[in-house]
């Protein structure tokens, strides 16, 4: 049983480790540079390498395709999986959720922030159209969502947030060259500090490169990546709004 | 191989097209911009910053707006101090700078002498002319070559890195290679200056850097026997400022399209389709080719859906590039493959798509673009996706072949994605090149059908922006699905209504050499 | 979508495809060999492997023949052992394995009373029947579906291993799975016995392995709602004896092709030709697809080259299957993307022959193989590689569509080699199903001059083979440059002459059922 | 100097370590599988890991496309780099060198051995035609070639050899499935020294898996791989048999 947890690739055979790695060096296409990609390939410790593929990229540059045995395994039952908790209602459940726990409809204000110009993912999830047949925030009743558009200063989104009376404030990031994203998105959680409003807003991030771990790590309430929709967002947003007694009844008759 | 089009209904197009951009034009005559009379600055050859790192164009033009006296333009003030002074140019830019010459004391209240100006002018016209001999010499336009010329991109950040990427680029046949801009650039109303190695997404836009990549390329293209083009954006806050540095240092292509400033970076448009006109004039009399970028409103919108908001804006450019003295052989209008490969059918509209833009704009170097927005994670896919674009491409003529990275969902291009991507094109370019030969497009068939409703979409969408005028359909949104109003986005400030005294005689010269030198492209 | 050839000419390739047949056939309808007879007492129900692992068949048959009565044929032998100890065959087998029975000792000079051997068969044959009632219920012949069928391959050499690769195959869009063979199986001269985990490039083909891939795939094709086919190899020295199990266990396609055994297993050609008779015979009758082997010539030989040599084959495949009573629906004969991919227009030229085989055979099942050659380690060209092929698939109507992997030229496929392939093939076809209502073949283009030239190419060496005799031709290495002599190559030992006493009652029920259940196909 | 020679691999700036590897596991497509490929990744070495792809490869299998980057580095002047030798002359070089240094043709014969019957490696090198315009080994003046063809058995080339007097054996090998190669040429050498005969023959293997260190670790004297032709192998052979004077002058005189 306790066998069971390790795992190692799988190319036909159970165990068998094999594994497919490309990249580059730095030296030139010759007999050195294969044996400096099969040294690359051992430091992955992979043995039995076979360099598939190996050819000139320009002066001093190469390129290989090896394919190696893996001797390392993991155990499956160790790894931490860092997810959003159960899984996400649909939208007729969330509209009933809101209609049943808040007294007022929840503000979400979202943006594309810094330079960054990418509003796919954003109005993916709060514009009326949705995607991929999941709609927007924008059409679910009980929620306002205001959508910022793209090239956001981190200031203004805060201004704007504040100015609409916004309960949850939805990043999105895309250009990750660099770690751009990270330093953007810190930036932002240090400027919420700074003016003590940390815990003035539920503050959800996304994008191509964003994960719930990763948001966790940042200081964000929650992540989302590819495959995500609107309603995971809603789901996990009405739920922590709830626990945080925003907007619900319990709250509006003990103040 | 072609499609059965009715030639009245492309001249309709055409027809609505001009009229479309004579209206904007005629609106926005009366108008100019900083990025204009910073570009006529260095047209007379101001160059470098001070010692905030601040352009010296960008002193001067902030020092006539503090004067209240940018209004009659830079030629105006320029003019009457140099006639005043007798320094040069630049001589004047760093006197500004130092705080030593107030520009507003040298002027009167009459038009200039511009005999001083226009001589400063011809020094870097000539300049210019150099290089556009150059390149005459050396390149052969895309268009007129038997297979597309591949076009891959460079995006480290570094321009050392850059030249690295690009030199293997060449090796493994790349023929024009585009260094993308740093992610934040087009918002920037001054271009930074020097050799540059911190970018995000793309290298800054510099004229020392464009220089770099030109002398690399250069002599990668002579180790090779063919000539490498360069491509740069004309495009932001300094388009017309950056044609001009690409003029000067030999760029080739420069992407130049304010539908692109106004839907994607939120930039104002009146400011940029002024710009724009001065960039187009300066790019025609360069010889440079622009690349328009309907492609983008594919990324945004469904490009099934929306594949006729592309045939349309490719007849506005037209004719805003014609406006501007532009012949068609540097009119590289854009377009893409972006249908959604779950779509039943997707290549053949692709190919419809594609023949289509081909047989409207016959004479144009078409600048086809590769899948982006339907590419995954998955690189194997994605390389599949490739191989198909790469055969519309071939198949149907274009002539920019701008390749697809396997990698395109997850990072800019590696050296190993741009070499692999290489070999896809040209494995394909080579399996196929004679399929017009071999091949007909069935009349009445799938092809021919979709080619017809797509102009159609167009002829009716043309129609329309003829009678509601271009902004009006900006602000609607028509384009890419994204709406923007006429006097907000980045850059308004820039604008100013020409004073009665304005002049640009820079710009005047410029027109007046396209009219006179190449009559029969007019 | 179709090419302009000469109905005549094709008529002239018949004919000398018909002629070739005829000879062969009427040379070796003599001779009768080892294999054929253990098969004979495979239908009658002999079975098992005794102590020694010797299958019971083998254990008959060298009986037979060392007792110098082999060549009445086993039938003769065992209707007179039946007739004589009234035991089952399986118990005769077993008692001449124990040594308790010698079979001569049954026999008298005359023709044994067949009855009891025909009922024995007739428990076989309605076994086989059953298998048959099932298939015709459920399959639905890859030629009548509007896509080609997507066909992978398994060859871990674990037949456990075996079905969880091909159900993760199915589940990612297979259609077909075949379970390719240990390197050196084809050279054994009995069939392996019970479930194996040992194979070389391939698994064991044993009765016990195709029972369990067929009901891994039977419960598969449940869940996704269609049936898949499961293919194995009836070639080598055991050709008809595993024909016979497939026919039993449900296989529903057998690569059966002698040319192939001759030429790259160095198997007698004598003794082949003959076992392929019956196995065709026993296919048709348990209405199993046949593959054919033309593709491998193009693995040896240059695929431009000798493009004719396929096609040549093709016509005298589809002979020795008509000889053999079987219909054009179970004749997926092969041919394959081999063209060197530096060649110019290789996409074009390999349209051209693809289309060729679909216009020649319209209606049987074609088979078309992937590159293999050309594929070399870069994973990524040859995915693309693989995409064109898959385009030209589904361009021309291929119907069993070979899936090409990217890791041709590395190993037998993982998991995910498959997987990626099945993508690639699924997004080609559906990008491009309508191919034949956008395009059309240019008349006199190069893919029609292309696909005349190969056909005039194919029918001058017909009438060479129609002349020479086909063993001459094979003697002389006309297919893929290898040349056998017809007395050469392994198994020989096992062909003998038949007396004048030799009866293969099977044999001549089977034929007589093809031609009185089927008058129209035959 | 010294740091020059340590390389990492390059994806767009100079020591950026990027690498692309992709794997299946025979666990399902989730949270959890994405975690493990994570946890695959690390134990590779990569950090930064992006998991560009996953996907179901079916009931309890996932496959991962994965780039990240590599914190080894090799050093690439302590790289051993086992290889021919000189470079190889070409055809016209060797036929003089033959010409001018033995005194009887040489005698090459060769076979793909054991149930290999893949022929197309073996008759690039040996016959008139060659490949890739590179002529075989049946084209050189001064050489005798013997191609046995396929599946021959180890025993059957060895009692060939003895009776052609050969002076060369060439071996190819083609499927290496479960190291079906290694098995069937380590059994060539065993016989060879049964029968006292390691000496008799220089030994030369090649195959698309074959190099020239797994040749040397199996105790032949010279493996090719994929990118050899003939010229490659005759060239090895000429000097090795001169070294070992073999037909040469000099031995005829001494004997
Ligand atoms: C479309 C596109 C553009 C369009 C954008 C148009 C627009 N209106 O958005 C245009 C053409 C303008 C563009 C420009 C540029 N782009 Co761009 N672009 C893309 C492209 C092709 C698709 C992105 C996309 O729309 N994906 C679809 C959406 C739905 O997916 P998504 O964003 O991941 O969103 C999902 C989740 O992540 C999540 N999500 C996203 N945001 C949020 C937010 C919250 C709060 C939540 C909860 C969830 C969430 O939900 C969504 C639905 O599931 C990608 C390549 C690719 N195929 O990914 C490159 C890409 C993103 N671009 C890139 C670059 C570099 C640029 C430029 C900077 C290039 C340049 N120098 O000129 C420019 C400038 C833009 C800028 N400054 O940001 C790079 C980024 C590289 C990197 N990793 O850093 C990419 C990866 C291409 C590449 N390989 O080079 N681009
Ligand atoms: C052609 C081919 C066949 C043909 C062979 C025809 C023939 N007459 O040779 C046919 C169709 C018969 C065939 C059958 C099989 N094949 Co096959 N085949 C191939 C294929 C497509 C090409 C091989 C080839 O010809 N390469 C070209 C030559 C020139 O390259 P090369 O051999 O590397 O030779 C060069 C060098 O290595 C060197 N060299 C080679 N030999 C020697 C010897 C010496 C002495 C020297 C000095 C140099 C040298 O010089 C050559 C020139 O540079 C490969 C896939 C691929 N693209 O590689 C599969 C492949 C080799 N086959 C494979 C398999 C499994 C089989 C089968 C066993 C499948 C089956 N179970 O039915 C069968 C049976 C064959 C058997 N028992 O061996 C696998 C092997 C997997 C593995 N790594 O173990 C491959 C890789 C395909 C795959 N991915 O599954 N095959
Ligand atoms: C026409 C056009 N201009 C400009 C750009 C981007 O450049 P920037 O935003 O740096 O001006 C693009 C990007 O693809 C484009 O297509
Ligand atoms: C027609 C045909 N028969 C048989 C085989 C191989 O099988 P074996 O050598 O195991 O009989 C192949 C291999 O590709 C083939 O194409």
């Amino acid at each position: 049983m306790s066998n069971k947890k390790q795992v190692r690739p799988y190319g036909d055979t159970l165990h068998d480790g094999k594994v497919q790695v490309s990249f580059s060096l730095p030296v030139p296409c010759d007999a050195k540079g294969e044996a400096a990609a099969k040294a690359i390939a051992h430091a992955m410790h992979l043995v039995d390498v076979v360099v598939a593929e190996q050819r000139p990229l320009g002066k001093g540059y190469s390129f290989y395709i090896v394919y190696g045995t893996l001797t390392q395994t993991i155990d499956l039952e160790a790894l931490e999986v860092i997810d959003h908790g159960e899984t996400a209602m649909n939208k007729t459940d969330i509209e009933t959720y809101i209609r049943d726990t808040f007294v007022e409809p929840l503000v979400f204000i979202g943006a594309s922030t810094g330079t960054d110009a990418h509003t796919v993912g954003i109005d993916a999830i709060m514009n009326m159209k949705g995607i991929a047949g999941h709609y927007g925030l924008e059409r679910y009743a009980g929620i306002k969502a205001i959508n910022l558009g793209s090239q956001v200063d981190n200031e203004v989104l805060l201004d704007k947030a504040l100015e609409v009376g916004a309960d949850v404030i939805l990043i999105s990031q895309t250009v990750t060259q660099k770690d751009m994203h990270i330093r953007n998105l810190t930036a932002f959680v240090e400027l919420l500090e700074a003016e003590g409003l940390r815990d003035r807003f539920l503050v959800i991030i996304g994008g191509p490169r964003i994960s719930h771990a990763l948001a966790k790590e940042l200081g964000f309430d929650a992540g989302f990546g590819p495959g995500k929709f609107a309603f995971d967002v809603a789901s996990f947003a009405v739920k922590a709004l709830r626990e945080r007694g925003v907007k619900t009844h319990k709250m509006t008759t003990d103040k | 191989m072609y499609l059965n089009l009715d030639s009245r209904q492309i001249n309709r197009c055409r027809a609505a097209a001009r009229k479309i951009a004579e209206d904007v034009h005629h609106h926005l005559e009366q108008y100019s911009t900083v990025a204009v009379e910073r570009t006529v600055l260095r047209l007379l050859g101001i160059d470098g910053v001070n010692r905030f790192d601040v352009p010296y164009p960008n002193v001067v033009i902030d020092h006539l707006k503090a004067s209240g006296v940018l209004e009659k333009g830079a030629a105006f003030a320029m003019a009457h101090a140099m006639n005043t002074t007798r320094l040069t140019p630049q001589a004047i830019a760093e006197a500004v700078d130092a705080g030593t010459l107030d520009l507003s004391t040298c002027m009167t209240q009459s038009a200039p002498d511009m005999t001083r100006l226009l001589e400063a002018f011809a020094r870097v016209r000539a300049a210019i002319d150099k290089q556009s001999a150059y390149r005459r010499h050396h390149r052969i336009n895309p268009h007129d070559k038997p297979l597309p010329d591949k076009y891959v991109i460079v995006a480290t950040g570094d321009i050392y890195e850059d030249i690295e990427q690009a030199l293997s680029a060449v090796d493994n046949g790349a023929d024009i290679v585009a260094v993308i801009r740093t992610t934040g650039q087009s918002l920037l109303d001054y271009v930074p200056h020097g050799a540059t190695r911190e970018g995000f997404g793309g290298t800054t836009a510099t004229r020392e850097n464009f220089r770099l990549m030109r002398a690399a390329l250069d002599e990668a293209g002579t180790r090779h026997g063919r000539y490498i083009q360069l491509v740069n954006y004309a495009s932001g806050l300094c388009m017309p400022e950056i044609a001009a540095l690409g003029a000067l240092e030999r760029l080739d292509m420069m992407l130049n399209d304010s539908l692109y400033g106004i839907i994607f970076r939120d930039i104002n448009m009146q400011r940029t389709l002024i710009d724009q006109y001065f960039s187009r004039v300066l790019s025609a009399y360069a010889d440079i080719i622009i690349n328009t970028g309907e492609d983008n409103y594919l990324t945004t919108a469904d490009a099934y859906e929306h594949a006729h908001t592309v045939i349309a804006s490719q007849f506005i450019n037209e004719h805003f590039a014609l406006k501007a003295g532009m012949p068609s052989r540097l009119m590289g209008l854009g377009h893409a493959f972006e249908i959604d490969p779950a779509h039943p059918d997707s290549f053949l509209l692709e190919v419809a798509q594609a023949q289509l833009s081909r047989q409207l704009f016959p004479d144009a170097p078409l600048k086809y673009m590769p899948p982006t927005k339907h590419m995954k994670g998955d690189i194997f896919m994605g390389t599949v996706q490739n191989a198909l674009f790469n055969m519309v491409t071939v198949m149907t003529h274009q002539d920019i072949h701008l390749l697809g990275m396997m990698t395109e969902a997850i990072h800019t291009p590696f050296m190993s994605d741009r070499a692999l991507a290489l070999d896809n094109a040209a494995y394909v370019a080579r399996a196929m090149a004679s399929f017009g030969d071999a091949f007909e497009i069935k009349p009445g068939g799938l092809v021919e059908q979709r080619a017809q409703t797509v102009l159609n979409e167009a002829t009716a969408l043309l129609e329309v922006i003829e009678q509601e005028g271009l902004l009006a359909t900006l602000e609607k949104g028509r384009f890419a699905g994204i709406g923007r109003g006429r006097t907000q986005g980045k850059g308004l400030e820039g604008v100013f209504q020409k004073d009665a005294l304005y002049a640009n005689p820079v710009l005047d010269t410029m027109c007046t050499a396209l009219k006179e030198d190449r009559p029969d492209e007019q």
